[in-house]
């Protein structure tokens, strides 16, 4: 009996009529049920935003954590139980601002999970302050005189050695959904930065002003994601034209694999033997 | 007999080290004693010591008086020498005050040369010390030399920092100095265990079945974590050292979510980064253990200096309002057995346990006899395996139920879905606004601390059942508190000591009956404001009347509390 | 004359604006008023409300009951219904059950139609409200359309808005419906001020010469955050939203160090990272204002409701002892004024000054007179200027005083250098590990809490001066508690209110005084534990008789405290 | 009367003998020597560990902060007095593991401070511990199996746009003053990674590792810092060539100036007005 996409059917979504967010939901069950990954093997930690909210409106394990947490619970998760399919959640806001460490240094150490990101380039949950992510001059309530430049998050994806780097777009969903079975596929630190259309307080970045921009690196193929300079290149475009696609991609030691603890059976698994203390008993004799 | 050794020297000089193998050849011969350390916050230079009090019974506290002083520097020597007993000797390799060594019952023992000619190098001037100290003391110098041989496992090495040794050796009985103790003793059977409060942890979480810790290192915690990485391997457990302290809670609260026993350790400053993340356990009702290594604050404060300064924050940390425990062992052997209570409280209510101890605790040395294994219990609270489980589909991870506590089913261990919410959730686990489903839930949590209330052991009173004077303490200063409230009732007062381990929940009404013959309170603690006295004010309805307080940075000695005691006795 | 109005609607429908436009026209018209709003955390959709309640005096608080219901969708119609008062009207544009027509007395009106025809969008449904609230109540509806007009900048948008709501007026005239209130009342010319607490505690800060704003958004301080921005160039102010929260209390630290007034403010889950920062405030003793905006708790709770329930960790929060104050303003009035006080406690003792809100008062719209700025009084403490420095390399930053306060010297403005540091220090700033200096540095810090207890006003007893039952209340929750309290009174019983706003350090010795005629002393407050009962029996050893707790993420009314203290009082 | 070292000198340093601290110590006195910045101009905002007790080696406005806590502290004091001359110090573990975030986004943002990090590779404070720079596979009391694989920072502060983005070695003082030099004359945010031997604990990257991989980059003539890609193919350089010296400028906006409050005199010059606050009241009536 494989699975359908109504085995994952959650609560209504509390998001607005068009957000961007229900076309990474679809995208995301599609890709689920293509891979049969059942409900009960998958968990979505997810930080505070719009974006958070997301694994309450599947249905899975979910661990809804703090705003800019959902990165290292992720990673507890995984290293406890790496049977687990994990994937993180959250907004740009999330992501890239209050969770800006945790996220740089878990493609650093290429933890097992991925990382979705809902990149909308505002503060949504909290009514439409500038994001980090947020175009050069965003005039918002907290930056009236308009915002710094933006980070460029896959360049410093790129930079910072992450496993797989890609980029999707929330109003192509079956582009987006194969991005996510790809991730969903890769083993190491999958970073998926989703541009993510507001239509309640991000006037700038909208669908149209993507549809005019945005152009497919999978139909280049003269592209190599393992090319790191390249990549880099490719990160760093951002204005006319827009790549979605796999940007980068980096094999290297994940680093669950480090542990001698978490190789054949999960942690959690593995039975615990008290006796073992003896030894630590005598070495402080 | 009683005693008392400093060894004291620079950043750099293996004061530590000689410390510990003298300290562990002690042990073997039968002896108890009690050492503690002072450094500064530096890798090198500066001054450091080790402080050694050897009994033939029981011992828990150190002195402020010495007998024997072993400098390793010139500072060390005048920084000491005013606290040798009378009778007490020092031993120094630079003696520029002749006047000094005329009043003073100074050795001159060139340790830096003997080290360079015997092992090449002056680094082994601790081991030529080492060997002065077996002969002055009658320890039996082949026991030191297995010592040495075990602390260097390389081999060459080795037998350069022995040649060190037996010249030091060599050269006091050279002196025909008396010795210090005089009385024979022999090697054991039945060997003790030499552990600090750091080790003692970091050994409980790992019998107890901790897989998991997730911790950034900070002074006085790190030798926890670093005891725990060099054994987890064997164990099968994973140790992580992540970017920060926040990730550090995260990570074992993730760990902890999927099912694994995990903690993180931390100082003051960690632990104020790490509230919100325990914020999120009470709300989630995922276990966590944190241990809560204090040290002089606010702020960075004395990194390796000792405090009691942080319990009220520890109790009320974290915005808004949820079921924890807060343990406070009071010595080594008690830090492995709360260790291992701190796991199961915390998987049985499904709260965080935070466990304080202090720099004091963490880096003294106790003579503890071997912990028993087969007394420590294991309780994973509710689990819930597949065959339980009945409906899958049905399984709520937040039920509600008479004590609070939900059934947990682990993810992926059944078909059960594990839902949880940093926001107010439902029992499913969504997030809900509804203010009826808020009460009922604040409700449940709370709940629990009734439970965690009738799992709280009483706190211990040491001395006649009742006195007329009660001495208060809590933690780490029991060995100084009890060795002081002994001397005290030698002295023909009439005094007790009701020492705290478990705290929080706070075991009101049994307090209150202890104390119903007190006529004077006095409560002592390593800090500044008397945050244990109001805490126990609060709790009880009773006032205190006299607040012992320390915070130079330093622990209390029996001296200190014995001349409190005399003035508030007054 | 008391007319409670709730307008209810979907996020996105406009509750708010339509709610603050009518609000503003009964002010314009003399009446005093008072506005709470309830939402939920999401843009579009779901149920939200405000709530007014006008008068013709002075009115702090809220009311369960309805005379007129605004139902901007289907849901607000069916879930406020039951509030309504006997003879209260409903207006609503979906009557989809006859048998509620029958029993209510609802008003249709199609409002969603009325916009699209008359603005061109069922946007404007609110603004139809707005005239059939004008109607209604028989306020002038040039009054409503000028403001409508100010609300929209824009002006063909204004047009469109104003078409909607003339359109709203003249539907219900043509029904002929009588009037909720027929008293005719005039434009008056010494108008009041409309303000809720954010808007007030902005204001407030700018007005005390606030340079400096660093904070993360977060509900419910984000409005204060957002008013000062959008002021601050005016102010030659600068406000900073930083990547967390953790930079931005070290931002306002660096900004108050280099010598401007500086502020951060934040929400519990931002707070408890920011309490690492607190410290370091406390520690290199730099003034530093912080804006604690309370919501339900633990974790992200939820996150749009109320709450009081992180007093004791704002108090206690922090590794390591410092001083600190610790405020709570009881109205949007004294919001203002506090905020002021906050700063120029904050630069007097050189102290991190808490001051709490939550999101009930942040929320709530009060009618005030106009804050005299003559009353305004700005105290920067002891900050020395070249001419004063005399010999600058002789400059202490942490100089031992009588007062524990040091002369503040500002980097730059002399040659005097400024050094601090988080690790303790000597006199001079720099990092020492000696004893004797630690003690001397502890007590001249802890020092400050007996200035600051000399600056901390008084709690203030509404009703008479001893009375047989005392209520005791803190922070926002004073308009609920007074109101009960007189109606009480009304109804014979002999109790009175003592409520405070200035809570830290606390005043026990005067409040014991005030307290010694009660008999019976029932503490009120928005959480689940009675954290002030438990502060308050803590700083003046007297028990409490009863709490009275609310915690399902509303706030008080006067009803329930009635309610309560009728159980209470039996 | 110009300023010279006597004017610096501050406590004797507390770090061990042979420090690559020492050699860090000496290149920053001798480039504010050369410039001819007074003490009382500068102020030197540090974080905690062995670097972190820089300033109190100087004689000069000093603000020790918390770990990792040195650039929101150095931003805040520059926004309120821009006429001061801002530098902040840490370690790596201070800068790029606690500090990692504003880090990130300082040079985001671009505040137009100086950023000096004292990268040994290691925790040296705390006693050795694996930092965010110690080479793959480490072995430390943290981690007895090895350290992940390695941050490089320059690569990251290129990608995050940082305005002056160069790399020193402790090991060579004169031409760490000139980057020094160069980094106070930079407006906006100039990052300068130092290799700093520590030979306490860490034993891998010692003086002499250092002196047979190092190559200056100021010797190459046709080395164009301001080439974004190029600039990033340095940065990533590791191994048997490192290349020390100025690896990327990018001239960009200064947070600062995108504040009108901020024109003109500094801010805590302006005087303030109390009856500005007349017109708040005026609208809320
Ligand atoms: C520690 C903390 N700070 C701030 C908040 C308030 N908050 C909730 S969501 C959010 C930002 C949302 O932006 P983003 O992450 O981009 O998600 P979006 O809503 O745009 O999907 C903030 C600041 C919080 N919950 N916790
Ligand atoms: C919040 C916090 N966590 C941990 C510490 C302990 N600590 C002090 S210095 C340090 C690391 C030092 O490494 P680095 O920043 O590289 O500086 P170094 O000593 O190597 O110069 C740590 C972890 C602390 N003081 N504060
Ligand atoms: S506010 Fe923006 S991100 Fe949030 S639900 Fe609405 S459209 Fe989506
Ligand atoms: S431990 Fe390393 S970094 Fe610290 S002072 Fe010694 S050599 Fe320098
Ligand atoms: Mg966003
Ligand atoms: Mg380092």
């Amino acid at each position: 009996m494989s699975i359908t996409l109504n085995d994952y059917t959650g609560l209504q979504p509390a998001w607005c009529p068009d957000c961007g967010n229900f076309g990474i939901l679809s995208a995301l069950k599609k890709a689920l049920v293509e891979l049969d990954i059942p409900p009960y093997k998958l968990v979505i930690v997810s930080g505070i935003g719009q974006a958070g909210k997301l694994p309450h409106y599947l249905k899975c394990n979910t661990f809804n954590s703090l705003h800019g947490r959902a990165l290292p619970v992720a990673e507890g998760i995984k290293i406890a139980n790496r049977d687990l399919c994990v994937i993180a959640v959250g907004g740009d806001g999330d992501a890239y601002g209050e969770g800006g460490n945790h996220w740089l240094h878990a493609m650093r150490r290429n933890h097992d999970i991925i990382y979705m990101v809902h990149n909308n380039g505002v503060y949504a949950l909290t009514r439409g302050q500038a994001s980090p992510t947020s175009e050069t001059g965003f005039i918002s309530g907290t930056t009236p005189q308009g915002s710094p430049d933006p980070l460029q998050p896959l360049a410093i994806a790129v930079a910072a050695g992450a496993s797989f780097v890609a980029r999707g777009f929330a109003g192509d969903i079956d582009h987006l959904a194969g991005l996510i079975k790809l991730a969903l596929q890769n083993r190491g630190f999958s970073l998926l930065d989703i541009l993510q259309p507001c239509v309640s307080f991000n006037h700038i970045n909208t669908y149209d002003w993507y549809y005019r921009r945005i152009y497919k690196l999978d139909n280049d193929g003269k592209y190599d994601p393992f090319n790191k300079t390249a990549a880099f290149e490719k990160a760093e475009q951002w204005g006319d034209h827009i790549p979605i696609g796999v940007i980068y991609l980096n094999k290297r030691k994940v680093f669950e694999d480090s542990f001698t603890a978490l190789q054949g059976q999960s942690l959690i698994k593995k039975k615990h033997d008290v006796s073992k203390a003896t030894r630590l008993i005598e070495n402080a004799l | 007999m009683d005693l008392k050794i400093l060894i004291g020297g620079e950043a750099g000089q293996g004061v530590q080290t000689a410390g510990v193998i003298l300290a562990r050849a002690f042990t073997r011969m039968g002896f108890h004693f009690f050492a503690d350390q002072d450094y500064e916050s530096r890798i090198r230079g500066g001054h450091s010591f080790f402080r050694i009090r050897i009994r033939d019974g029981q011992i828990l506290a150190i002195s402020e008086s010495i007998d024997l002083l072993l400098a390793l520097n010139p500072e060390s020597l005048s920084m000491h020498l005013g606290e040798l007993t009378l009778g007490g000797v020092a031993v120094s390799d630079s003696i520029r005050d002749p006047d000094l060594i005329q009043k003073h019952n100074i050795i001159f023992l060139p340790m830096g040369d003997i080290a360079l000619r015997t092992s090449g190098s002056r680094m082994a001037a601790n081991q030529v010390a080492i060997g002065a100290v077996a002969e002055l003391t009658g320890l039996d110098i082949e026991i030191v030399i297995n010592l040495i041989r075990e602390h260097f496992r390389q081999a060459d090495l080795a037998e350069q920092n022995v040649n060190a040794a037996r010249a030091g050796q060599q050269f006091i009985m050279e002196q025909n100095i008396s010795r210090l103790i005089d009385s024979v003793h022999e090697v054991i059977k039945n060997r003790r265990m030499l552990i600090n409060g750091s080790e003692s942890i970091a050994m409980g979480a790992l019998a107890a079945g901790c897989k998991f810790l997730a911790a950034y290192p900070m002074t006085p915690t790190t030798p926890i974590i670093e005891y725990m990485a060099a054994n987890a391997e064997d164990f099968d457990a994973v140790v992580v050292q992540p970017e920060d302290e926040i990730a550090a809670v995260h990570m074992a609260i993730g760990a902890s979510y999927a099912g694994a026993r995990a903690l993180t350790a931390t100082s003051g400053g960690g632990f104020s980064l790490m509230v919100e993340g325990i914020g999120l356990a009470g709300m989630t009702e995922t276990p966590l253990v944190i241990i809560l290594g204090q040290r002089p604050g606010p702020a960075i404060g004395l990194p390796t200096k000792t405090e009691q300064g942080d319990l009220l924050f520890a109790i009320n940390s974290s915005h808004g309002e949820f079921p924890r425990a807060v343990l406070a062992p009071a010595t080594a052997e008690d830090a492995f057995w709360l260790t291992t209570k701190a796991f199961n409280l915390a998987d049985k209510y499904q709260v965080p346990v935070i466990l304080m101890i202090d720099h004091y605790l963490a880096s003294s040395y106790f003579t503890v006899e071997k912990f028993d294994l087969s007394a420590l219990y294991i309780n994973r609270g509710l689990p819930l395996i597949e065959d339980e489980m009945g409906k899958p589909h049905e399984y709520k991870r937040h039920r509600i139920t008479g004590s609070g506590i939900s059934p947990r089913a682990l993810p992926m261990l059944s078909q059960a879905l594990v839902v949880t919410d940093s926001d107010e959730h439902d029992e499913e686990g969504h997030l809900t606004e509804d203010p009826k489903t808020r009460i009922r839930m604040v409700d449940k949590r709370m709940k629990k601390m009734q439970g965690l209330h009738n799992d709280i052991a009483l706190p211990l009173i040491y001395g006649p059942r009742s006195a007329s004077i009660t001495i208060i303490g809590w933690g780490s200063s029991f060995g100084p508190l009890y060795e002081a409230t002994t001397a005290l009732r030698k002295q023909g007062l009439n005094i007790n000591l009701l020492h705290f381990t478990e705290i929080w929940p706070f075991p009101s009404r049994a307090v209150n009956k202890m104390l119903e013959s007190s006529e004077k309170i006095l409560v002592a603690e390593n800090n500044a404001t008397g945050q244990f006295a109001a805490l126990f004010s609060l709790k009880t309805g009773r006032k205190v009347d006299g607040n012992i307080l320390k915070y130079d940075g330093h622990p209390f000695t029996p001296e200190y509390i014995i001349k409190a005691v005399g003035k508030e006795a007054l």
